[in-house]
């Protein structure tokens, strides 16, 4: 058998896999934090805050998103990389988002013509669209 | 790179080179063997049997459309048939050919060896995404069948949610297709950038990895990070026609222009996907016949990664005129040009590379120095495209399209040559006719020329593209093209002839005939299944020409020999 | 800006302001890029032919790092870069905002076909008529698919998208007739989707426009009807010839000044304002029996549908 | 028995894998251990790190439709407001709780391979199957009503007044109410889609539980279809929130 291969390893020598074994009160834990975000989700949208609705929504969406991240799929201590990945992954989502809506939040801004649908001189909806 | 025998510096173990008897072909026989090896090879050698078919099938479309372009009006289709033609020609050379070509067929057989692995790190999973490849195919086929699709491959909305030239559902059939192929390039991904990092041989760090494992894995970063845009692109595209979303249609309130975003934030990547591996092997080959490393190492592997990420940046520069903000085509713009840094730092380097080099002129190396300046040509007309104003200009003329054959044939399938010619012997174990298959590249070059800097000029002067007729005036120009469209296609034809000759008759090859340094020459043509008899420990980088001892670089050939001789 | 020799023919005339600066960066870069080209190329076919591998040589010790040489070359092109997309981006601003002097047509893109309508209301398909050096708008839209304006002699282009307007804007500086191509794939037709941009004088173009509302010389109303009927191929649905049954649409034989039934109960009187309804909107009121085929909307002047109406009056 | 080779990608849209040949493993190492890996070790990170860039691959699948989203969103807010009142935020929460719950079973499913109790492990796996049903019948009724109410995507957009929510029935009909249910309808569908194939692949891995083929030394595919769980979860974690609760 070859000698140890030298990439990236949590574990010591003996080549067996060594887990971090969690305590079942944390999971539950977690959980019932999951619970009351959610709940508090619900609460804050009855209240009308205007834009800060979407902020909070998501805000709270992605703190829980960060609680089954990090406990519930071990990126805590589990190996650096698969987190990198998985920040590198929301980061090439939002260069998708962000550069799609630079298109689409701003047209029209330079000739007020382009991208409208309606023709302010004669009223005349742009054809080829919803009648 | 040293077998553990050859190792100066490790204790001398006697065991001799590598002579395990049995390769990978002989270990097990029959059709069984071939259809669920978990075999990277066999699943390599399979994946290049599958593209070059694809490849001669989009070759023939392009011919019939080059015949139909010899003068203006009917030629031999009509306008329909025409419109069928160069969507399939688009549509099979870049999902069935060019972006599986280099990471799955080379890619798959070498990966694995040049890390000194025994194979990939998920083997049933190598299988599966084959088996997607021929669904993915058959798909295709099926969509040909029933009518096939006019729609471009970029399968714009609103003409594809609604066209029915041809049949009512091709166009489904036909983006099923790529939504399977889609999954098959993903799950290639995910295997070579699982085995890059879980397992490569004792003593061979990231500085010691060779350029075409640092390509692979830029490519298997795009595969993973930009395939499944287009898989849900697809699905909303099938979904739209079939059920009506009104999300890409205006008759249903969609907006085209977003169909636009979301197939080319895939697009551009896979044009990166295609070129990147491509790269990969013009490093490996320069090294080899210029027998020294590569000139800055850490540069070259460093700007395929950032060619990656970058990439995920300048997608709308395919749509300066599609009606998008003009603050995005400004950021597009400007962003389009940090793109083109690294691919000129990897030219000059190569070029940096031939300086005081023992530079031999053999096929591979043909077809390298063919990708230099093909590449070059096609990397420069991109600052015409990147450019605002001028692309208002340029945009859908035939200046793209010379710009992205010059990029795609001139770059990725030249090379893709070159890697078939240079790990031919290690592959199937047999040399082919050198002087034969330099004269198809020629044959292969200036044909290419030929066809394709007419093309810049029809462009500039206005002609637009995917049009089965044109003006008088641009007759003379199309004619021309269409001349050196047949003679790329003798030149192909030449080359498949000496393929065919060295499998049926080719000498034997020795484990290193092109006494290159590198770690996949070090084991026997065609290796052993497990690749090495051994596990090899890297003691030097894969272009250490100076740290190389004579055993690893000996050629296997008598001493007065030329590999060009040996047909 | 001085002119940059242009060899090979490259670009087609010069007709627009717009066209000198894009030529100028046009050349500019490729130029720049025969020189870049002519270097690296040349470089590697020296090294090639100077460093050949000779028998029994020794592989040399690899040289000393070049990291200042590899910064260099990884830097310097942003000036080239950052210049090239400077003056791109100028020469697109100055394309993208139209003049507020503008005189604005409406162009409908449909398939395989261009249509503009003038200021004054009227429609002309195929032949847009413009005058020179005055900057002229266009408004455009497209009823079915995407469809894209591109002048090459006036170095213009803009994708014409169903659902929305877009704009594009030149300044014709020659007089001439120049071709107006389809640059964005549209199906069968695509590529003899042309129509042509004739420039003309001011004086002229004032005169086009009045006559265009106007008889042609020498026909009187109802004449220049009939040819009207004919161009716009309301013949093909509807006879007129006393009796004749089986038209798509109904025979307009004797129908002015009749009681039309229609479909769902009720009548109408065939007058003009009936007649403009029936070009203008014909699925407001369908004669009965006639619910099968749908008329597809015309859009024509008020003079035309009089002039049309005059020839309906001769069909007695 | 056949070796349990960690295959990272154990679910979603490719076909079923071949079972791998039975290696031989003369002194090779344990029998989970497949022929190509040197060291359990090195097994158990390659198929976590392929599992991460599949779960990668899986996030970039669904941004595409939270683009599509935002950008709908952001051209239509008032007909989205509408249409987001039209969905049944009680069912939407309980969703949700049925969701975090089977996270939890699932995450401690793993724990407990890990510590090598296997009825357990299977218990518990049986009862993330279980909130995965409850979820597709909550969502079963949902898709019922806005059939009912006539909320379908695109052109088959015929609001029934009866049915509509309390708060919007003097509000007039959006006119881009269709895009707002395609977009539901295919964040929705998609995400059940996957739901479903989690059912499939957690009751393959429960299959494997009881015929014992895990222990402490190796639970890796109980690790791995629960990391795709709590990926499915944490979809619905976004979709929840920016679909029901727009107000």
């Amino acid at each position: 058998m070859s000698s140890h291969p030298q990439n990236e390893h949590t574990s010591d020598d003996d080549g067996a896999v060594h887990a971090h074994v969690a305590p079942t009160k944390l999971y539950i834990g977690i959980f019932l934090a999951l619970v009351a975000a959610t709940v508090l989700t619900i609460g804050l949208s009855l209240v009308h805050l205007g834009t800060w609705n979407l902020a909070i929504a998501v805000v709270i969406a992605t703190a829980k998103a960060a609680l089954v991240v990090t406990f519930f799929m071990h990126l805590k201590d589990d190996n650096r990389f698969h987190a990198l990945i998985f920040v590198g992954t929301l980061l090439f989502a939002g260069i998708f988002l962000a550069y799609t809506l630079n298109d689409t939040q701003h047209r029209g801004q330079v000739d007020r013509v382009n991208g409208s649908q309606m023709n302010d001189a004669t009223g005349e909806r742009a054809p080829g669209g919803l009648p | 790179m040293a077998t553990e025998a050859q190792n100066a510096s490790a204790a001398p173990v006697d065991a001799a080179h590598a002579t395990t008897d049995r390769n990978f072909f002989q270990e097990r026989s029959g059709i069984k063997s071939w259809l669920v090896t978990l075999d990277h090879k066999r699943i390599g050698l399979m994946y290049l049997v599958a593209v070059v078919l694809s490849f001669l099938v989009g070759g023939l479309f392009a011919l019939l459309i080059r015949i139909e372009l010899l003068s203006a009006g009917r030629t031999i289709m009509d306008a329909d048939t025409y419109n069928r033609v160069f969507t399939l020609h688009g549509a099979v050379m870049v999902f069935l050919f060019i972006i599986p070509s280099i990471p799955a067929a080379l890619g798959n057989f070498l990966l694995p060896i040049v890390l000194g692995a025994k194979d990939v790190a998920f083997p049933r999973l190598n299988l599966a995404s084959f088996y997607l490849y021929v669904v993915g195919a058959v798909l295709a086929l099926a969509s040909m069948i029933i009518g096939s699709v006019d729609t471009g491959w970029t399968f714009y909305t609103p003409y594809s949610s609604n066209t029915d030239v041809g049949s009512k559902n091709a166009v489904i059939w036909m983006t099923g297709a790529v939504f399977v192929l889609g999954f098959s390039s993903i799950l290639t991904g995910v295997n070579f950038i699982t085995t890059i990092h879980k397992m490569r041989a004792p003593g061979q760090d990231w500085k010691r990895l060779p350029l075409f494992v640092w390509a692979t894995y830029a490519t298997s970063v795009i595969q993973v990070l930009a395939t499944p845009v287009l898989a849900i692109t697809l699905l909303l595209l099938i979904m739209e026609r079939g059920f009506g979303l009104g999300i890409f249609d205006p008759r249903l309130g969609g907006d085209p222009v977003l169909f636009q975003h979301f197939f080319w934030f895939y697009s551009h990547p896979a044009v990166y996907i295609m070129i990147l591996p491509g790269m990969g092997i013009v490093s490996e080959i320069i090294a080899t016949f210029s027998r020294r490393e590569i000139f800055g190492y850490m540069f070259v592997a460093m700007s395929s990664v950032a060619i990656a990420l970058l990439g995920f940046l300048v997608w709308g520069h395919h749509m300066f005129t599609s009606g998008q903000s003009e603050y995005s085509t400004m950021v597009f713009s400007a962003l389009t040009f940090l793109v083109a840094i690294p691919s000129g730092v990897k030219v000059l380097n190569w070029v940096a590379t031939l300086y005081k080099g023992q530079i031999t002129l053999s096929a591979p190396m043909l077809y390298a120095l063919g990708f230099i300046v093909l590449f070059s040509i096609g990397g420069l007309t991109g600052l015409f495209l990147g450019t605002l104003s001028v692309d208002i200009y340029l945009h859908d003329t035939y200046f793209v399209v010379a710009h992205f054959h010059y990029v795609m044939v001139g770059g990725t399938v030249c090379a893709f040559f070159g890697g078939l010619h240079y790990w031919w012997p290690k592959m199937t174990g047999k040399l082919y006719d050198e002087r034969l298959a330099k004269v198809a590249f020629w044959i292969f070059f200036i044909g290419f020329n030929v066809t394709f800097l007419s093309q810049f000029v029809l462009g500039s002067r206005g002609a637009p593209r995917r049009s089965w007729d044109y003006l008088p005036q641009f007759e003379e120009l199309h004619r021309f093209s269409s001349v050196g469209a047949f003679i790329i296609g003798i030149g192909i034809l030449l080359m498949v002839i000496v393929f065919v000759r060295s499998l049926v008759s080719g000498a034997k090859a020795p484990p290193n005939p092109w006494g290159s340094a590198a770690l996949e020459w070090q084991t026997t043509s065609p290796p052993p299944v497990e690749n090495f008899a051994s596990t090899p420990v890297i003691t030097r980088g894969p272009y250490d020409y100076h740290l190389a001892t004579e055993g690893e670089l000996y050629a296997g050939f008598p001493e007065d020999f030329e590999p060009s001789k040996k047909a | 800006m001085d002119h940059i020799p242009d060899i090979f023919g490259q670009l087609p005339k010069q007709a627009s302001t717009l066209a000198a600066s894009v030529d100028w960066l046009y050349q500019f870069i490729f130029w720049a890029c025969v020189i870049m080209f002519v270097v690296i190329i040349g470089a590697m076919l020296f090294f090639v032919a100077k460093y050949r591998a000779k028998p029994g040589e020794k592989p040399l010790a690899p040289g000393p790092k070049h990291t200042t040489l590899e910064l260099a070359w990884t830097f310097a092109p942003l000036i080239l870069l950052g210049a090239l997309f400077h003056w791109g981006f100028q020469s697109y601003v100055f394309s993208a905002v139209a003049p507020a002097t503008s005189i604005e047509f409406r162009v409908r893109a449909k398939k395989w076909n261009w249509e503009f309508e003038y200021p004054s209301g009227s429609r002309e398909g195929g032949v847009l008529v413009v005058p020179v050096h005055q900057p002229v708008k266009l408004i455009m839209s497209s009823e079915d698919v995407l469809h894209s304006f591109f002048v090459p002699a006036f170095r213009v282009k803009r994708d014409v998208v169903p659902g929305m307007y877009s704009t594009v804007w030149f300044e014709a500086t020659e007089l001439g007739e120049y071709d107006v191509f389809c640059a964005e794939y549209c199906g069968t037709s695509h590529s003899s989707m042309f129509a042509k941009v004739r420039v003309v004088t001011a004086a002229q173009y004032r005169e086009f426009v009045l006559n265009m509302d106007r008889p042609p010389a020498g026909k009187t109303k109802a004449q220049w009807g009939a040819e009207l009927f004919t161009a716009n191929s309301c013949s093909a649905c509807h006879h007129v010839v006393a009796g004749e049954a089986g038209g798509v649409g109904p025979n307009l034989f004797g129908v002015i000044g009749s009681e039309q039934p229609l479909e769902g109960g009720g009548t109408v009187h065939a007058d003009l304002a009936y007649v403009r309804e029936s070009v203008l909107r014909p699925q407001a009121k369908i004669v009965r029996g006639f619910t099968t085929a749908q008329m597809s909307t015309f859009t024509l002047s008020d003079s035309r549908i009089e002039a049309i109406y005059a020839y309906l009056e001769t069909l007695r | 028995m056949s070796t349990a080779t960690t295959d990272a990608p154990t679910a979603s849209l490719e076909e079923a894998q071949p079972d791998a040949a039975p290696q031989d493993h003369g002194g090779h190492g344990p029998k989970f251990l497949a022929h190509h890996f040197d060291t359990p070790v090195q097994q158990f990170d390659a198929a976590k790190l392929g599992m991460w860039l599949f779960l990668a691959q899986e996030l970039l699948f669904f941004s595409g439709l939270f683009v599509l989203y935002s950008v709908y969103r952001s051209w239509y807010p008032a007909d989205f407001s509408w249409a987001s009142h039209q969905l049944n935020r009680f069912m939407g929460g309980a969703n949700t709780i049925v969701l975090l719950f089977s996270s939890l079973t699932a995450a401690l499913a793993v724990r407990s391979a890990q510590v090598g109790d296997r009825k357990k492990t299977g218990m518990l796996l049986l009862v993330t199957i279980a909130c995965a049903f409850a979820f597709l019948v909550i969502k079963y009724f949902e898709y019922v009503h806005k059939f009912e109410a006539g909320l379908l995507p695109g052109d088959r957009f015929h609001p029934v007044a009866a049915h509509l929510a309390a708060s919007t029935r003097d509000l007039p009909i959006p006119q881009h109410g269709g895009s707002f249910f395609g977009i539901y309808f295919m964040m929705t569908g998609v995400h059940g889609l996957h739901v479903i194939i989690g059912i499939g692949v957690m009751f393959w891995i429960w299959l494997r539980n009881q015929r014992g083929e895990f222990s402490e030394q190796f639970w890796t595919p109980v690790d791995l279809v629960a990391l795709y769980w709590h990926l499915v979860d944490l979809i619905w974690i976004y979709l929840f929130p920016l679909l029901y609760l727009i107000d």
